[in-house]
């Protein structure tokens, strides 16, 4: 056990499950000799060989497509994507490929894409983007969001033996934070050996009785941060991470507001049409008569991601906003 | 397969001859062979084609259910037994057959959605085609999906999608497994003249093309994407033009001509399956029917051409009398074949219709495997 | 004034705006001599010439890249995609490219996306999507729905005219649909000439008290077949088609809501993911204290659109569903 | 333009000849020329291409001027003035601004994220980019974007969007708009070695071709894709053997000679013009940096090479030197070009340094036309 990075978890994940199953490999740009954008494969391909990981031609569709041919024929393919934004160019091989080939009865397709997701600093709108959204639709995807180090290996082991297509977000943000620098909650040990963590169930991040704020993702700390300042005014805030957004613990969020009866949504993917919208509207529907105040959602604001950095620091969810959003649930 | 092994018969094609390229007229006895900046006409010797009387029936057999399947679904469509579209390959008979007989059992298959007799040669049953375009419960798919959106694994044929182009990546990531597992198979695929000009069929020529995959792709080039023409489609004299741009090696074939579609096609999987990567083979036929059961071909086709073809490159009738003049067969025996072939799609569309339609109540099972 | 199909309104528009700007084109797949797969283009080609009724190749991503860069300077493409589901080739196109550029401060980007939807009979899963979902959390695009022959016409002479990029839903479903046969709401006499309809207005087809039921698209016909067996039972059900999507009609939406306390969201697209969830959000935010029962929404069930009828009638959300949700609603 | 026009110079490629092409070897004093299956070298005459006093002065302006530009943004970076990256065209001046030079004022012009020389001989004042760089109000985005990501609507700049090969259907676009406004204009845009893998690279492609279309794309070769080289990328020897695959002209040109890049790019502009359609240029040259100012390009270069282009293919010291063997500029009057350069880039980084940052007030403005 011990404290690691996000992107040593990462690393260790893949490298144990190729270590484990020969059939597993990565696909990618630059991953090889240069160990990827971001250096999450850096010395694999020294190791493992150009055959297991493979620098593909700049074509995302085709590299995907390719990726989920090997995967019909049973193999089992990482693909890494350079951003998640760079994944609109082949939606379609995921949502309408990769996502219907089991219940159309053509068998398992065993894949995973991993997305570096979200704001890094001043990256732009084609450089930080949450796109959960465009998967969250589909039926037959997996999505997991894992915001801890511990969760970065757990779910990436368990997506690679997942039998399933899944969109696995990670945080370039969180690549590098140092685990000695994050808030209690998020400094978790990480086992040097095997483990999985399952899908589907989310992560009690701080108990609380008169609010729950659910989040995931990078918004996990201004989530704490918030819940912190509550605190200091005597309120006490439940934070869920979700972790995984498909299957989503429903048993997890209806329970905590059934207890606490407020409950405030927050990720840093834009208010208005994100994955909160279909949360609040589920507890709307199920537990409403536990609900005691309004269902409130705080996300980005309502345009691209900018760059420049005033404009990106106002563009993205604050803790100053949680806070306030949170006040006024519990006044309410 | 490299155009050198023809060197002695061949002949450098002039930079004139590819400006004015006749499909019908030109390639009615050769074909042509590009690599890099050399091409050249093959000449075809059809009696050194002319397979031993098994083979030669067996070719009969498929050639003839393809049709005969078609023609049995296409009555079945009008008398309401097909929901949705259908899709027929009337026309590209000899190029399904023909490339797919090469493909060997354990290898994938990669169809396209006019490929019917492709699936038949790769072993597909009828029961199980006709089942799937009646949204029975047996169908592949069980009612999931329809037509010749169908694959069939036990066979190891994929299912397509119905984005054209989308097949081919799929593909060349079949025939990357079967690279790095070292298995000496090669993957055959298809895609439509329309589908040439997809994303798709780049980015997959250039990653099989980068990474020397066991693929070979029939494009067949039927002459028309729906109702689209080549002529708003591409601007080469010839889709073959295109493999040197991948450092691949290209083909142009009569696609009518089952005995030619079967010499290249065995080729470029053989030396698929030792090492030598990709070929690109451009298999020109035409679409000797409307899109799809609902167009109205008339509207935008040349009918004088498409007659001409109709009459003159039936792959069907060719190869009938190419068994008859090369006394492969009497036409007793094709007759007889005909007649077989006929009986066994009509019995596979009784059987299939009385296949159950699937469990509605179990409309969301096996979104996920588990 | 007349009664014209969904399908005549559609070409009337485009052959209007054609006569009226020579800036207006159009482009797709096989739309030119052959009229378009589902033939609202016939004759076009003949009149207006090969330029402006341009026959694509197949190649979804070149052709909407094209019509973008026309419109960058200055001309006003329409353009078509054979089914909307084909229109994963070229998300990047509209999600990056064309709903970013005005943001961006590059100038006006007016584009119309015209993109036959939703099921008709037995399409399968990739022939019958509702792709609302894959665009509505993009800023800068606007999301037009239009139910009736009279809003096609004008929505798609409006969508023409605006200076930002139009995702324009149309319904095949509804192409043929002779008009005498609709229900009386959705029987509207069609102008022969000139008309817009704006953006951001709902239409109100149904007035009632105790019940909101906010649909959209192909779903308005079971929603006032629902309407009207509620009112058999004594229950006055208020039916509200949004018509567009971004904007949409909040006013109409939370005014309602405030009257009736009650709401059902209803669309074709499936229930889980589908935009009702933001609809259900904004109202449990932003009305809470006026709801006097839960929010409950129906739509189509967790799976891709499956082909065989028996599978696609158990897919699609029914008459039954709504009546039976209505009812439930009604009683809580 | 055709091949034909200099075929009294020229020679035939003979096919093995391109099995084995060195790029820097085989471009010293020829390029190539390929339509269909005719390809011919063609041979490079300097004396020929010697511009007048005036124009040399204006392309050295503009070459010392991105040399400037780049290097006073590098050092800007390191002071922490950009926030994100940057990525410099160094060793791509002579390609981007040979190119460029050759579009009209009332064209468009459609650059890629390296090519700031295109930017400035369009005629993108170094303040603007600046600005635009250090995210501030002037930049042409108001901050909304960074770095290159950028166009200038005053002088018909396109932006890009990060997304490699998107702008090539977009440029296409452009071009469209301009044949059927038939107003003459041509469109130039680029594209990256990597880009040519996308399939956006063939849709454009082939959407020009057949359409006709007054484009000319330059591939801007050189040598990298961020960190993939060209053997991972394509498997030709040339991506000017891509052209006859779309029925268009492809020449392979050596990029760091601005001259040869003028005397291509604009017969190309010439013939485009003309209602000729499109042509597809491979201009070569080497990235002589990282693929931005976060990567370390040892990781993974091949330095030995690196450093051979650097020495001998800089394309600013190719021009200084043949400007002076020539006899077309003195040592001091190219001495003083490059200062005055400098000055200029220096002097637009300060003003830049103190332009305000858009007000956060106002982030979510202008998402909308109104
Ligand atoms: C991406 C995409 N765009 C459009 C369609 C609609 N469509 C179905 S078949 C077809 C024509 C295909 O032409 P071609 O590739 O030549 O194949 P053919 O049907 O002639 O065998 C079109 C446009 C589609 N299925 N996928
Ligand atoms: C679709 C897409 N995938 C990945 C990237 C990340 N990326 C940015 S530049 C680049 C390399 C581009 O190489 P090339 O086209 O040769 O242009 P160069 O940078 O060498 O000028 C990559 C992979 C991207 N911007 N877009
Ligand atoms: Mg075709
Ligand atoms: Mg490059």
């Amino acid at each position: 056990m011990s404290l690691i990075t996000y992107r040593e978890a990462l690393s260790a994940a893949l490298w144990e499950e190729m270590e484990r199953d020969k059939e597993v490999f990565l696909v990618g740009e630059d991953i090889g000799l240069g160990g990827g954008a971001f250096y999450v494969t850096k010395g694999f391909q020294q190791h493992f060989g150009r055959e297991r990981v493979v620098d593909a031609p700049l074509s995302e569709a085709g590299f995907t497509g390719a990726a989920i041919g090997a995967a019909l024929a049973g193999m089992r393919p990482v693909v890494e994507y350079q951003f998640a934004d760079f994944v609109t160019e082949t939606l379609k091989m995921i949502l309408d490929f990769a996502a219907g080939n089991h219940y159309r009865r053509m068998g398992p397709v065993p894949i995973v894409f991993r997305l570096p997701a979200a704001a890094l600093v001043s990256g732009g709108p084609y450089h930080s983007q949450n796109p959960e959204i465009w998967f969250f639709g589909t039926p037959g995807l997996k999505i997991v969001a894992p915001a801890t180090a511990y969760d970065a290996k757990g779910m990436l082991k368990q997506a690679i033996r997942d039998d399933n297509p899944v969109i696995f977000l990670e945080y370039k943000k969180f690549y590098s934070y140092r685990p000695e620098d994050l808030p209690a909650p998020l400094r978790i040990d990480v086992p040097g050996g095997d483990y999985t963590v399952p899908f589907g169930k989310a992560r009690l991040l701080r108990e609380g009785g008169d609010l729950t704020l659910l989040t995931f993702g990078t918004t996990v700390l201004e989530a704490l941060e918030a819940a912190q300042v509550l605190e200091g005014e005597g309120v006490s805030v439940e934070v869920i991470d979700l972790r995984t957004l498909c299957p989503y613990d429903k048993e997890a969020i209806l329970g905590s507001v059934k207890k606490t009866g407020r409950l405030l949504i927050l990720h840093e993917a834009r208010k208005r049409g994100g994955v909160g919208g279909e949360f609040a509207a589920v507890v709307a529907e199920e537990v409403f008569e536990h609900l005691d105040a309004p269902i409130r959602r705080v996300g980005a604001a309502e345009c691209p991601v900018p760059l420049s950095p005033p404009l990106e620091k106002a563009y993205l969810p604050s803790t100053a906003q949680v806070v306030e959003a949170l006040r006024e649930l519990a006044a309410f | 397969m490299r155009p050198e092994v023809h060197a002695a018969a061949s002949e450098p094609v002039r930079p004139e001859e590819l400006a004015g390229l006749d499909f019908y007229r030109d390639l009615a006895d050769r074909y042509l062979a590009i690599e890099g900046l050399d091409a050249r006409w093959i000449p075809i010797h059809r009696e050194g084609l002319r397979p031993g009387k098994e083979t030669a029936l067996r070719l009969h057999h498929l050639l003839s259910l393809t049709r005969a399947v078609e023609e049995v679904l296409d009555s079945a469509f009008r008398a309401g037994h097909i929901p949705g579209t259908a899709f027929f390959g009337r026309g590209n008979e000899a190029s399904s057959v023909g490339s797919a007989s090469c493909v060997r059992d354990e290898e994938w298959l990669v169809p396209m959605h006019r490929n019917c007799g492709a699936h038949l040669a790769k072993g597909h049953p009828p029961y199980s085609i006709m089942a799937h375009f009646f949204g029975r419960a047996d169908g592949p798919s069980q009612g999931r999906d329809g037509n010749l959106h169908v694959g069939y694994r036990p066979k190891k044929i994929t299912q397509l999608i119905s984005h054209i182009g989308t097949m081919l990546p799929i593909a060349a990531g079949v025939a990357w497994s079967a690279k790095v597992r070292r298995n000496g198979q090669a993957v055959l695929t298809y895609i439509g003249d329309g589908g040439t000009s997809t994303g798709d069929f780049h980015e997959a020529m250039n990653f099989a093309a980068v990474h020397r995959l066991p693929l070979v792709v029939v494009i067949d080039n039927n002459q028309y994407a729906y109702k689209t023409p080549p002529a708003d489609q591409y601007a080469c004299p010839t889709l073959a033009l295109r493999a040197p741009g991948y450092g691949v090696p290209g083909f142009l074939i009569d696609g009518t001509d089952i005995l030619v579609v079967r010499e290249v096609v065995s080729r470029a999987l053989d030396r698929a399956r030792e090492g030598g990567g990709p070929t690109l083979i451009e298999s020109v036929t035409m679409r000797l029917g409307g899109h799809s059961v609902y167009d109205r071909y008339s509207d935008y086709a040349d009918m004088e051409t498409l007659k001409l073809w109709q009459e003159e490159r039936d792959p069907v009738k060719r190869y009938d009398q190419f068994l008859v003049e090369y006394e492969v067969l009497t036409p007793g025996e094709i007759a007889a074949s005909h007649a077989r072939a006929r009986k066994e799609a009509e019995e596979a569309r009784d059987a299939a219709l009385k296949c159950p339609f699937p469990d509605p109540g179990k409309v969301a099972d096996g979104v996920f495997a588990e």
